[in-house]
């Protein structure tokens, strides 16, 4: 937000936004006809989860429309109270369990900072590197869904193809494909394998290409800048408000990602990378912010592969971890948005109360506001350009 | 947009912080009952109940706190099950049952607590305030944040605190007709509950006592 | 305005694909006459190995799911040592792990004193009935021989001791 | 050459026809299945497709046919059941209506119609009304607002098409397909006769306008509206199952193979070869093997038009119903027009 003010935020987001305004008095005014409600989901194609959303239309155009999640709520904040912090990670991997990696550093932070260890300059490398893997394992997919979500199937093809790539290089040095849990508190459970750095940097090459294909084959293509330009429009303030986070804020004109905004014991700022903002707000920009994301991740990546320092990866932590009482907030940049925990401890070997704030909890309680005036094919475009992952709202 | 840097050492106070809680302090004046920082961490305030709703709008209109992070509740008392590993053959074992606060303290079994960010300065703060427990009602954010009306919801259901002048308390996650609060922490966690601890012991001593050397 | 549309590019990418396909292969694999080779450190099954089973339930406290079951029984083994007393030791009686609960965590593996538990790249077991996955010694001993080798570590790692 | 002129009677004539119409809606339906559903679309994807079934999975599609055939024919309880049944067999039938007009040869031919091509337009739309009843009967939204999506769009598709074929009805002087298909062989362009006429070339607008016009006319992304299987849950075909979705199913390849020999035959010269390179100067000159031949020709053309349609499906998003609506008015029909003015000048001064 710093070097964005209105003048320079562009007179599209306001006149898109004047625009709906406008949709929105043109359907309270216009000949009332009985409408009809439409039951988008629990199961339907688009929600790629069991999200249901209940829409009012009006024809085909949306009167009010409201998500209904729960379908898949699991409890993890109830569950977290008779676990151990050990094996806490094994749950919060499972909330976005696309970029499960980046689930666990947060909680793994919290706890570290609740008992006062820092992981060691390795593994904390380490797992920047495996967080903006899980990044570009996440957010490829996405843009391989979003082709799906607006009619191309060739997209996710491709995505599945590269995002193999890189699942197959966490699962060589974590053992685990979807759940790593390799994060520990005070480090990491294992170093890499050999090979695997360089493995990484040709991945990562593939991965930039991915992200060229994806644009040529889709950002850059009439038809999806039709679909998507002007449609979802979500102001700076409203964005701010509904607490949008990653891509979905920055989208609107904010310059703000905690990677470089706040200190944690991480390597992000140990290279040079820049945040990518889009002034629009509309579903165009938040896909174009998660492209330009994604080829910036490869290229952190890149970065930090070069710097790993050597050393241990673990620090020295008791056996039978026993967190000291005390509360701690830490949250992170997650490929989705600002993933925090909320960490209640008692002294025991487990927390006493964890409060997950997940990124797409926020990001779709903004589906109200953004879906009112829109068509049914919009209604899709929205919600697959704000991307959540199911287990990620409902937890 | 260049990078920031963390500073080398730890500075034993945090004069940023310090100054921002005691800017929150000027403006709400006596609605804060106690704030807490740790230095180089985070900030916390505890307000009174009243004022909660208060706090949230100068801390947005005033203090510029114009990002909503999360809303949320929680129960201090200590819960009654324990991990549910107690052996079922054994007596249940004793339990301490006494309510003791977090940071900020408070004197009510429950709390919300709510965490808002300056989006300018980066600032953030976490806002606490006490839940009668006769009422088990606060004032609604919802029409400060407008996020906060889900995060309503979510702490309405889960933990039975009503949000007065909140537009639509349903439940989002449960079915409409359940009964309990499942995260209140006398609320028992049922998978833990039907199935007994698999890490009881269970290995048969030598018949008649048995003699020789443990290894 | 872009020179070439990007609708017209967008046929590029595919037309490129297919090519690549056609000359260079298909990125899948036909998986059950080919296979892919899992990494070595795969979580694909836990294996146990007996012999150094001392029951002492660590894996089954410290499993989240709770999903291991372990039963034992003392027994008198003979002396480690010429004239010594001879020793009470556990024997298993069961070693259950069920894979239906089964979050393949590993933190079981982790937490043996004794190295009886380790995990196997091994990944074809499924069932047709959820009940089947609930596998015994027996068989969790069998994946034993399926165990790899650790990895070598990467240039800076620090040995373990 | 004259081995090949067989008399044959009446009843037989019929007999073949029959057969012959069968077979050209269901074995063009089969191979752009297999070629491009199967073949092309997982090779763009970097996949292989189906290999088990046969060699290289040619036999898939039978696989797939008896699978659902085995399936249980549900109707859903609120369904006009009456009307449900029948909306697909209208679709398909639309189809054999619509190949009775393309010719396949000097004589291969089902119906010789003066106004061939006037028919075709006018039955193509018949699968509109297959598929508003199959939407309308469904007793479900998604298939009533996929069901309204299609009529709406196929509506508006058929007047740039029309527009289109007008073009090349000028300049061919009839709207007999088969005379279009001789004035392309036995033409020239302006005097160079070496690949007749055809009039991919000389109505190259006329060509792109029908393309675009047969590709929302045939539901195919970008103007899959009507399925739209990420909004609409595959629109008015959400409720079918078993051997009536396999109808939809055949219909919908049916469809494309028809209406790419359509276009074949209007832009791409049909059954023909440049008369020229023969010596034949009119079609009752043409060799008799022509009749054997003609098929194999029309059916390439067609596989390479279903090509470029097929392509097109794998590479683009969707439009949005009100988008698609306002390139057809304000694009495609204005183009045509002018296309049409500029065939009916030249044709005059030529």
């Amino acid at each position: 937000m710093t070097a964005l003010d209105d003048a320079v935020l562009g007179d599209r987001q306001r006149l898109s936004y004047i625009a709906s305004q406008a949709a929105d008095a043109r359907l309270n005014v216009e000949l009332e006809t009985e409408g009809m409600t439409l039951n988008i989901g629990p199961q339907h194609p688009a929600t790629h989860g069991t999200l249901r959303i209940i829409a009012r239309l009006d024809g085909e155009q949306v009167v009010w429309a409201e998500p209904s999640c729960g379908y898949m709520h699991r409890g993890y904040e109830k569950l977290t109270e008779v676990r151990t912090y050990p094996q806490v990670t094994t749950l919060v991997n499972r909330i976005d369990w696309l970029g499960s990696f980046a689930n666990e550093v947060p909680f793994i932070l919290a706890a570290e900072k609740l008992m006062g260890v820092e992981a060691p300059p390795r593994a904390q490398w380490i797992r920047t590197i495996l967080f903006e893997l899980s990044r570009v394992a996440n957010v490829s997919l996405f843009l391989g869904d979003l082709g799906v979500q607006l009619g191309a199937i060739t997209p996710v093809f491709l995505a599945f193809r590269d995002r193999e790539y890189v699942l197959n290089l966490i699962e060589s040095a974590t053992g685990g494909r979807f759940h790593p849990n390799f994060d520990r508190i005070g480090g990491l459970k294992d170093d890499l394998p050999a090979g695997w750095i360089a493995e990484t940097k040709q991945v990562m090459r593939k991965m930039r290409n991915f992200c060229d294909e994806i644009e040529s084959l889709l950002f850059g293509n009439e038809i999806f800048q039709s679909r998507t330009r002007g449609i979802g429009v979500i102001p700076r303030d409203v964005a701010m408000q509904y607490g949008l986070s990653g891509a979905n804020l920055r989208a609107s004109g904010v310059d703000w990602d905690l990677r470089r905004d706040q200190d944690s014991p991480m390597a992000w700022n140990k290279v040079s990378w820049k945040v990518h903002t889009h002034p629009d707000g509309d579903s165009f920009a938040r896909c174009w912010v998660r492209l330009q994301e994604t080829r910036e991740a490869t290229l952190i990546v890149d970065q930090l592969l070069d710097g790993i320092p050597s050393g241990p990866v673990m620090a020295k932590v008791p056996k039978i971890i026993k967190v000291p009482e005390g509360e701690a907030w830490v949250s992170t940049e997650n490929p989705l948005g600002e993933m925090g925990y909320y960490v209640v401890s008692r002294g025991d070997i487990g927390p006493f109360r964890v409060k997950i704030r997940s990124a797409s909890f926020n990001n779709i309680s903004i589906v109200p506001w953004a879906l009112r005036g829109v068509y049914v094919p919009d209604i899709i475009t929205i919600l697959a350009s704000l991307y959540f992952i199911l287990g990620d709202i409902d937890r | 947009m260049g990078l920031r840097l963390s500073s080398p050492a730890e500075p034993p106070v945090d004069a940023a912080r310090d100054a921002m809680v005691a800017e929150v302090r000027a403006v709400l004046g006596a609605a804060v009952l106690d704030s807490l920082v740790k230095p180089g961490d985070d900030a916390w305030i505890r307000v009174s109940t009243g004022a909660w709703r208060q706090t949230l709008q100068s801390l947005r209109t005033v203090l510029g706190f114009h990002y909503f992070c999360f809303l949320s509740a929680i129960d201090w008392m200590p819960s009654p099950f324990g991990r549910g590993e107690d052996d079922p053959t054994q007596p249940a074992p004793e339990r301490d049952a006494t309510i003791r606060p977090g940071y900020c303290g408070g004197d009510t079994r429950m709390q919300v607590f709510a965490r808002v960010v300056n989006p300018v300065t980066h600032a953030a703060i976490t806002v606490k305030a006490d839940v009668p427990d006769d009422t088990m009602t606060v004032d609604s954010v919802a029409d400060v944040y407008e996020g906060a009306n889900w995060h309503e919801r979510e702490a309405h259901e889960m933990f039975g605190i009503s949000f007065a002048g909140h537009p639509d308390l349903r439940n989002m996650y449960l079915p409409s007709d359940f009964e309990g609060h499942p995260l209140r922490k006398d609320f028992p966690l049922l998978a833990r509950m039907v199935k007994p601890w698999p890490g009881i012991v269970d290995v048969e001593p030598l018949p008649g006592g048995g003699e020789g050397d443990e290894s | 305005m872009a020179i070439v549309p990007g609708l017209v590019k967008g046929l590029g990418v595919t037309l490129s694909t297919l090519v690549r396909t056609v000359t260079k292969g298909s990125n899948t694999v036909q998986y059950p006459h080919e296979k892919e080779a899992p990494p070595v450190r795969a979580r694909g099954v836990i294996a146990l190995h007996q012999d150094n089973c001392t029951s002492c339930m660590l894996c089954s406290r410290s499993c989240p799911d709770w999903c291991i079951y372990i039963e034992a029984h003392k027994e008198l083994a003979p002396p480690r040592r010429e004239g010594g007393k001879p020793r009470q030791v556990n024997k298993l009686d069961r070693f259950d792990i069920d894979y239906a609960l089964c979050m393949y965590c590993g933190i079981c593996v982790e937490v043996c004193p004794f190295d009886a538990l380790f995990w196997s790249p091994e990944y074809e077991y499924s069932e047709p009935r959820i009940s089947d996955l609930l596998h015994d010694k027996t068989k969790l001993s069998e994946w034993m021989e399926t165990v790899p080798e650790a990895p070598a570590l990467e240039a800076g790692a620090e040995k373990k001791k | 050459m004259s081995a090949l002129a067989i008399e044959i009677p009446y009843w037989g004539q019929s007999l073949l026809r029959v057969l012959g119409g069968l077979v050209a809606v269901l074995l063009p339906a089969g191979t752009i299945v297999y070629v491009f559903l199967f073949k092309m679309m997982s090779f763009m994807q970097s996949r292989l497709g189906p290999m088990e079934a046969g060699p290289y999975g040619s036999l898939q599609l039978v696989a797939e046919v008896g699978k659902w055939l085995q399936k249980e024919d549900i109707v859903p309880t609120n369904a006009d059941r009456r009307i449900f049944r029948m909306a697909p067999i209208v679709v398909l039938v639309s189809t054999f209506l619509l190949v009775a007009v393309v010719p396949f040869g000097p004589d291969a031919w089902f119906t010789d119609f003066e106004t061939g091509i006037f028919y075709a337009l006018a039955v193509s739309s018949v699968s509109v009304l297959g598929i508003l009843m199959a939407g309308w009967a469904s007793a479900n939204k998604y298939s009533l607002l996929g069901g309204l999506r299609a009529a709406g769009q196929l509506i508006a598709y058929e007047l740039p098409m029309v527009l289109a074929v007008v073009g090349v009805v000028i300049q061919a002087g009839t709207m007999n397909l088969q005379q279009i298909v001789v004035a392309q062989n036995s033409g020239s362009i302006f005097g160079f006769d070496g690949l007749g006429n055809p009039y991919v070339l000389t109505q190259f607008v006329g060509f792109l306008v029908f393309m675009v016009a047969m590709q929302a006319e045939l539901s195919q992304a970008p103007f899959d509206m009507p399925i739209a299987e990420s909004e609409l849950v595959s629109g008015y075909m959400t409720e079918y199952s078993g051997f009536r979705f396999l109808i939809f199913f055949i219909g919908e390849f049916a469809t494309a193979g028809v209406f790419a020999m359509i276009a074949s035959t209007l832009f791409l010269g049909g059954w023909g070869l440049p008369f020229a390179w023969f010596g034949w100067d009119s079609v009752d000159s043409v060799a008799n093997w022509m009749n054997v031949a003609g098929p194999v020709i029309v059916v390439t053309k067609m596989m390479a038009v279903t090509f470029l349609v097929m392509w097109v499906r794998f590479s683009s998003p969707r439009l949005r119903e009100d988008q698609l609506q306002r390139f057809a008015w304000k694009v495609l029909i204005p183009l045509s027009l002018a296309n049409i003015m500029v065939t009916a000048v030249f044709k005059v001064v030529a």
